[in-house]
């Protein structure tokens, strides 16, 4: 990543310097651009629908909301640490900028994996709300050899359906009809409802 | 913009229209969600006491032809089956007669209210007071496509919609918007415009006359709150034929009673589990084969718990049991106590007499409706339905220590009689019902009208050509 | 090695005696549960139905007074309260009378069963059927420990065990072997050994006379399991003074309650609610301050459940209520069912005539007394005990019925009228109790017996000593 934006970059006094600073410019102004159309400001939020400004998220979206945890925890308790809130906002402006860029340049694979640092932190959000399940002793009984399990393996490896499903991948709900920040039409009713309802 | 793309990643086949009632046309666009659609015309399945399958219930317990004596219900009476067939049931069932044209049955048009995409359509073509207005067979060749696509759906975003004014007439009476409800609530809500107790009120001002649909929840959606809804409107849905009790016919509170339920406190809709994720190819849809969940546990209770099937099945069958056990016992008291009661009018009772036990059977009955009708309810919610199932054996009861003793006062002081209803016809035949001539009417009726219906349907909707869209639109 | 290591990570300070009763010799070595063990004598938490505080069950609800007329439960009951008061609270009790010294008093030694370790001490020193010989002031200077850790804990390991001979007498009753239970079920088992339904038989052979401590789960452990079982044994706790009726009383069935509902289904045990995890300065260890778990949220319900406390306790307060509100309407139906009855018996009712009846009041006061007593079952398990009061509120009604009939033909047909019962002294007045003199009696044994009894055992007690651990032990 580092070594893919020095390469870009312009060397000094190179005519590309020009060239580069109108480009900054303008990538800047792109970025304002990009930051009202992708509703950057609502990515401050923990709402789920935050993440749905792209697409591309809407499989996970639409998996997460048919999951068991809908009503428990939306992305960001997954997948950003929750240790502190420093912590939290660096992860999430890390990983926003990526999916932007990414998304920007339409690279977004058909499949998309969890990189490694996401890995570890939603492990350890799964410990988080879990570990009294996953480390008591006296849950031996009830659910056998969490203890190991913990440490040993990635809790999705068992749990595969938490919370995205079995089946990963773009095209894999297909009528991506997520409940989009763009569709912010209020009306569940029919205009001749309303109508009909205002006239009373 | 590229968010947009999402919305429309498929391609569109057809166009579909405002009040587009067909859901073969729908069907185009979104063929996954069709074919599931389709599948709720399977009818094999059978559960401890649901399921797709057909199930009289008057033959499966005869009882009920006595609850119901004087009232539609003790002539034919069926378990529910998938979405598919709401409109052929309600074709064939013997409740709504053998009409021999417009102006004739013994139904209102309102009856159409839940079963079919056609009512928004006449409705907003010719307004809702028009629409419930009339007989049920004024409407007949107008009213032909089953429960589908456009009673919860906006055709241009496929969001989820409200279709029926009830509903959103109810809202409003508990100081409600329904346009305030979360993407979550909007699941169930779809439901909620039919699964749920109404009746029809013809004493709307300005619209007297007609049966206008009302959801009783202006005072909430207990069975107290109902209860009272409905005697401070002295209203009564029809005269008991033996025991003259002023009686309500509560159907199905399917809604109501889920709410007071632990999924519904934890935020489990109703499409959760009737409507859950189904995966076919790698790809995942909603499963609009709405059935009952036991068919079909893998994909809807296991998202959430990870026992057994068989156990789950398990765990919903005893509490239906439960649930069955008291209710049967309340059953039971309550053909009793009509019975008494029409013992004691031949014995020369007076209505003073009679006054408060009517009342008595009248809140009994309701309350057996309430957890009999809402047929989910026993699993939904089954610490309130024994609730309610209990308030009603210790009414019932009451009715009939007092008969018992208004009995006394008038000479007879030992056990009624109890007719012989072991059979639905023997039960019908005591309450005095000619099977013979509605059975008869039916058939004339299927024979003669029904076919004209159809035709008229038919060549009104092959006039209507589905919009391809062409390669321009896209 | 090192599995060893983790058990005995702690240095043992003394050596714990087969049979040591002294809670405070066993909480040199385990400090942490001791001290938390010490917190059940708290008495200030009060939830809506339930908690540590002291609560006068009759003032709360005068009614019990006239369902136990007769009984011993009518002079006096409070709900339970933490182990620490067991010996205190039977020691105050009317219940247990004001004995002059052995041989004396309306109860018999049975009653210590549940209520200290030196109970597995005494029955190991002079056998089972010696420790239940006899009257409860017989044993008086022996029973003196409140409930401990001998009762659930083998000395050496630390293992649960099991120490009532009731509870592996019922299993085998039942053919199955209680040293075949899981750890997981021995974790709800060593409660089962104290919280469950019970009664006293003087008839097993070879033991006449001696009341012998049985739980009748030999035909199971529903309500109408154990009722078969009493009824075919013709077993009578009591006749009742005003009706008359072959009286059942339900103490407790709290396990076989907790067995039906959807904790126990999933594998929950008691131990996981009331004595959950608690950490304190980095260690982990068991909560041994048994006590609603409503009072302890966090560490008890909110280990499974990411619900808000808040919400939590009104998920158990409105299975509380549910059941509360049918409950009370059939407490009533069975006061005046008994004031009902003893009317009939003043008008020259005939044993005959009464039969029937009697036994209606006594199987749904069964019922009653199983969903009432069984303290916390409303919410572990309220779809049963819903189920119980439903059935009750019916036997009861029937049992009126018959009665309103009776009257009737004995030539009184209008509403038996009602005594004012409308606080707990109105009502023991009604039901003939002289409380003045019970009470009297009881100070007298407070001042007299019982520091005798205290000394004597504070005596015994200094004698022995503890042992402690030499370092070569280890
Ligand atoms: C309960 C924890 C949890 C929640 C809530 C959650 N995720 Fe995930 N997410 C995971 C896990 C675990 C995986 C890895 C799945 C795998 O590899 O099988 C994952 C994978 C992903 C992936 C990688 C793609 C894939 O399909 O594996 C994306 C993208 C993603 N999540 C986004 C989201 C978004 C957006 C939300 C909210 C709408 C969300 N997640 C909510 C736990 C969670
Ligand atoms: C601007 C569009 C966009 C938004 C908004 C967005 N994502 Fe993504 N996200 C992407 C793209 C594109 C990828 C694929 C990256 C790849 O695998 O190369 C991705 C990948 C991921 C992954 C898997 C890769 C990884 O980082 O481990 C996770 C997890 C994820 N997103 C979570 C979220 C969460 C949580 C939110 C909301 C807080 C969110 N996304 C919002 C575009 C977006
Ligand atoms: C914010 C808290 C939270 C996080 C983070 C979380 N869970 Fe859960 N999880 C819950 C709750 C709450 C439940 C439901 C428990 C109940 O039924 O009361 C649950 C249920 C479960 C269940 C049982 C239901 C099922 O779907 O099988 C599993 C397994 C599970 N979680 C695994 C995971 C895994 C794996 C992760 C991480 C990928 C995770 N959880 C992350 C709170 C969380
Ligand atoms: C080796 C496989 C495996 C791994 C790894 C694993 N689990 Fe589990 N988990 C199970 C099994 C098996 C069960 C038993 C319940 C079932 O039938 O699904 C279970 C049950 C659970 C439950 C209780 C589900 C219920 O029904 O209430 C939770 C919560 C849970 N796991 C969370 C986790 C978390 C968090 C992790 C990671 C720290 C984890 N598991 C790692 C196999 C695993
Ligand atoms: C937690 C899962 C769950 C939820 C949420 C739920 N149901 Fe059900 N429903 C069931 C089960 C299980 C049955 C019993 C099916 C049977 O007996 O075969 C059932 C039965 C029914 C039935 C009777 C079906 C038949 O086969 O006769 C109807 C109608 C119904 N539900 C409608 C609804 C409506 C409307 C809602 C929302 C207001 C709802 N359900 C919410 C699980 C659920
Ligand atoms: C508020 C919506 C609503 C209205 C109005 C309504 N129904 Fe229904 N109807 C339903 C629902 C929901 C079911 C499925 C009930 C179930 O099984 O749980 C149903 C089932 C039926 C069935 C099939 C099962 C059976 O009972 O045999 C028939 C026939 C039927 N209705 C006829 C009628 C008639 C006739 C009227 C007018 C008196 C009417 N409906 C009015 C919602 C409605
Ligand atoms: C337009 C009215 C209407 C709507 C909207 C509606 N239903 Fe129904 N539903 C009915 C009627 C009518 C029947 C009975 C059909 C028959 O028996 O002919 C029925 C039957 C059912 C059955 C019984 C199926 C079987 O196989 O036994 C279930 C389950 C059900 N509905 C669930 C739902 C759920 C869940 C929703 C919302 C997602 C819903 N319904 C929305 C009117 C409706
Ligand atoms: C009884 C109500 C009901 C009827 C009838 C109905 N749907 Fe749906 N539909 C739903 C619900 C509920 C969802 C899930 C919406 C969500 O989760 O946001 C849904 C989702 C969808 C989706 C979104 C993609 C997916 O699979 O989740 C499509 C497309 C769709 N329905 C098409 C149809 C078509 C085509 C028909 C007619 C053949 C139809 N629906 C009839 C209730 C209904
Ligand atoms: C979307 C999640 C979800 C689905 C789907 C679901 N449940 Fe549940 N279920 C829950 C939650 C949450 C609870 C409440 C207990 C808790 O907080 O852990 C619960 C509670 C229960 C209980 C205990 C309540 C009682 O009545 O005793 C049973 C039994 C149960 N579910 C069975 C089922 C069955 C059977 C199905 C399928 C028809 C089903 N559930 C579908 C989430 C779900
Ligand atoms: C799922 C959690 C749970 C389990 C398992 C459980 N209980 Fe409870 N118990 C409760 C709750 C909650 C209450 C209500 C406390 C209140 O009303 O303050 C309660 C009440 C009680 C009470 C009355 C306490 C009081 O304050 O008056 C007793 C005694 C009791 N339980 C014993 C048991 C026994 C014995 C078992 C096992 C056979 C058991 N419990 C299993 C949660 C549980
Ligand atoms: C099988 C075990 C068992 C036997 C035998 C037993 N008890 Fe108890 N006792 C209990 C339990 C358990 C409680 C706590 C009940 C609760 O509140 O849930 C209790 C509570 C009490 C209390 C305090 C609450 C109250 O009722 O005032 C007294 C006093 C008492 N018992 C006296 C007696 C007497 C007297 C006898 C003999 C007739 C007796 N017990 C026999 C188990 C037993
Ligand atoms: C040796 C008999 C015995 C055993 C064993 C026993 N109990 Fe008790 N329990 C009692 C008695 C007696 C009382 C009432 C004490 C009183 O009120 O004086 C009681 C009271 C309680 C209370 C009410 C406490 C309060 O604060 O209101 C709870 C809760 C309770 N027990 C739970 C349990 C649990 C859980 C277990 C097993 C882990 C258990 N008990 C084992 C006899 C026993
Ligand atoms: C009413 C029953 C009961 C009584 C009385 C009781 N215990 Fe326990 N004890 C338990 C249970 C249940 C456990 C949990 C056992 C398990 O999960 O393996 C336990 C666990 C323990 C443990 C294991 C370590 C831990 O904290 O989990 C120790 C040590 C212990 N108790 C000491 C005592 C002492 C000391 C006393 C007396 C002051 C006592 N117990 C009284 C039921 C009881
Ligand atoms: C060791 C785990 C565990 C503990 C501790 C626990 N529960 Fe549960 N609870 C469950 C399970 C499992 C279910 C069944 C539902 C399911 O399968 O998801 C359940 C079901 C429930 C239900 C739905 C059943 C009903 O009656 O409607 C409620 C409410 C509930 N629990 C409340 C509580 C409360 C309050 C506490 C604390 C006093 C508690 N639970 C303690 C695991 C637990
Ligand atoms: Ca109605
Ligand atoms: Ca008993």
């Amino acid at each position: 990543m580092r070594k893919f934006f020095k390469r870009l970059w312009p060397n000094r006094g190179s005519r590309w310097r020009t060239t580069a600073v109108v480009l900054t410019a303008s990538i800047v102004g792109l970025g304002f651009f990009l930051m009202k159309e992708g509703e950057v400001v609502s990515y401050l939020s923990d709402n789920p629908q935050a993440c749905v400004n792209c697409h591309v998220m809407t499989p996970v979206y639409n998996s997460w909301m048919h999951s068991s945890h809908r009503e428990w925890v939306s992305c960001n308790g997954c997948h950003v640490p929750q240790d502190n809130v420093f912590n939290a906002y660096y992860f999430k402006a890390m990983d926003g900028l990526y999916h932007a860029s990414i998304f920007t340049a339409r690279a977004e694979p058909e499949v998309i994996f969890m990189r490694e640092g996401s890995q570890e932190v939603v492990q350890n959000n799964c410990v988080r709300c879990h570990v009294q399940q996953v480390t008591q002793r006296k849950y031996d009984g009830f659910i056998e050899n969490h203890r190991q399990n913990r440490t040993d393996r990635q809790c999705w490896s068992c749990h595969k359906e938490v919370p995205h499903g079995r089946i990963h991948g773009m095209s894999t709900i297909k009528y991506n009809i997520a409940p989009l920040p763009t569709n912010q039409e209020e009306l569940v009713i029919p205009s001749w409802l309303q109508q009909e309802m205002e006239s009373e | 913009n590229r968010k947009s793309e999402a919305k429309y990643q498929y391609v569109p086949q057809v166009d579909i229209g405002e009040n587009e009632v067909r859901n073969e046309v729908w069907g185009e666009n979104y063929p996954k969600e069709y074919q599931s659609w389709l599948q709720t015309s399977e009818s094999s399945f059978a559960s401890y006491q649901g399921g797709s399958a057909m199930r009289d219930m008057l033959e499966e317990d005869p009882r009920l032809v006595v609850l119901f004596a004087g009232y539609g219900f003790s002539k034919d009476y069926n378990q529910g089956r998938g979405h598919y067939y709401a409109i052929e049931d309600i074709h064939n069932t013997l409740r709504t007669g053998g009409p021999k044209g417009p102006g004739d049955g013994p139904m209102p048009a309102t009856c159409w209210t839940c079963k079919s995409p056609d009512v928004p359509r006449l409705m907003d073509e010719k307004g809702i007071d028009e629409f419930y207005s009339g007989k049920w067979a004024d409407k007949g060749p107008e009213v032909v496509n089953s429960i589908g696509c456009a009673d919860c759906h906006d055709p241009k975003s496929m969001k989820l919609r409200i279709t029926r004014p009830a509903l959103v007439e109810a809202f409003d009476a508990m100081g409600k918007d329904i346009n305030k409800a979360t993407h979550q609530e909007m699941r169930s809500l779809v439901c909620a415009q039919c699964h749920v107790e109404y009746y029809f009120n013809k004493k709307i001002p300005g619209k007297e006359g007609v049966p206008y649909l009302v959801f009783p929840w202006k005072n909430g959606m207990t069975v107290e709150a109902m209860e009272t809804y409905y005697d401070d409107l002295e209203f009564t849905d029809w005269t008991h034929k033996i025991s003259r009790a002023p009686m309500l016919k509560a159907q199905h509170p399917g809604y109501e009673t889920y709410l007071t339920g632990v999924h519904a406190d934890r935020g489990v809709s109703c499409a959760d589990c009737h409507m859950p994720y189904k995966s076919e190819g790698g790809q995942k849809f909603t499963d609009h084969h709405l059935q009952s969940p036991l068919n079909n546990i893998a994909n809807s209770c296991q998202v959430c718990h990870r026992q057994e099937a068989k156990k789950l099945m398990t765990n919903v069958y005893e509490r239906q049991q439960k649930a069955t056990e008291n209710r049967l016992k309340l059953e039971d008291l309550l053909v009793k106590a009509h019975v008494e009661a029409g013992k004691a009018w031949d014995l020369g009772a007076t209505e003073e007499q009679m006054k408060a036990i009517l009342n008595d059977i009248r809140h009994a009955q309701w309350r057996w409706d309430y957890a009999a009708a809402s047929h989910g309810a026993s699993f939904h919610s089954p610490v309130e339905t024994a609730r309610v199932i209990g308030g009603g054996l210790n009414i019932a009861q009451e009715a009939r220590v007092k008969l018992v003793r208004l009995l006394a006062e008038l000479g007879f002081n030992q056990p009624v009689p109890m007719p012989d209803i072991a059979t639905k016809e023997k039960a019908q035949e005591f309450i005095g019902l000619d099977m013979e001539k509605l059975v008869q009417e039916k058939e004339e009726f299927k024979k003669t009208l029904l076919p004209k219906w159809l035709k008229e349907a038919k060549a009104r909707e092959d006039a209507m050509d589905s919009k391809e869209v062409s390669m321009l639109d896209q």
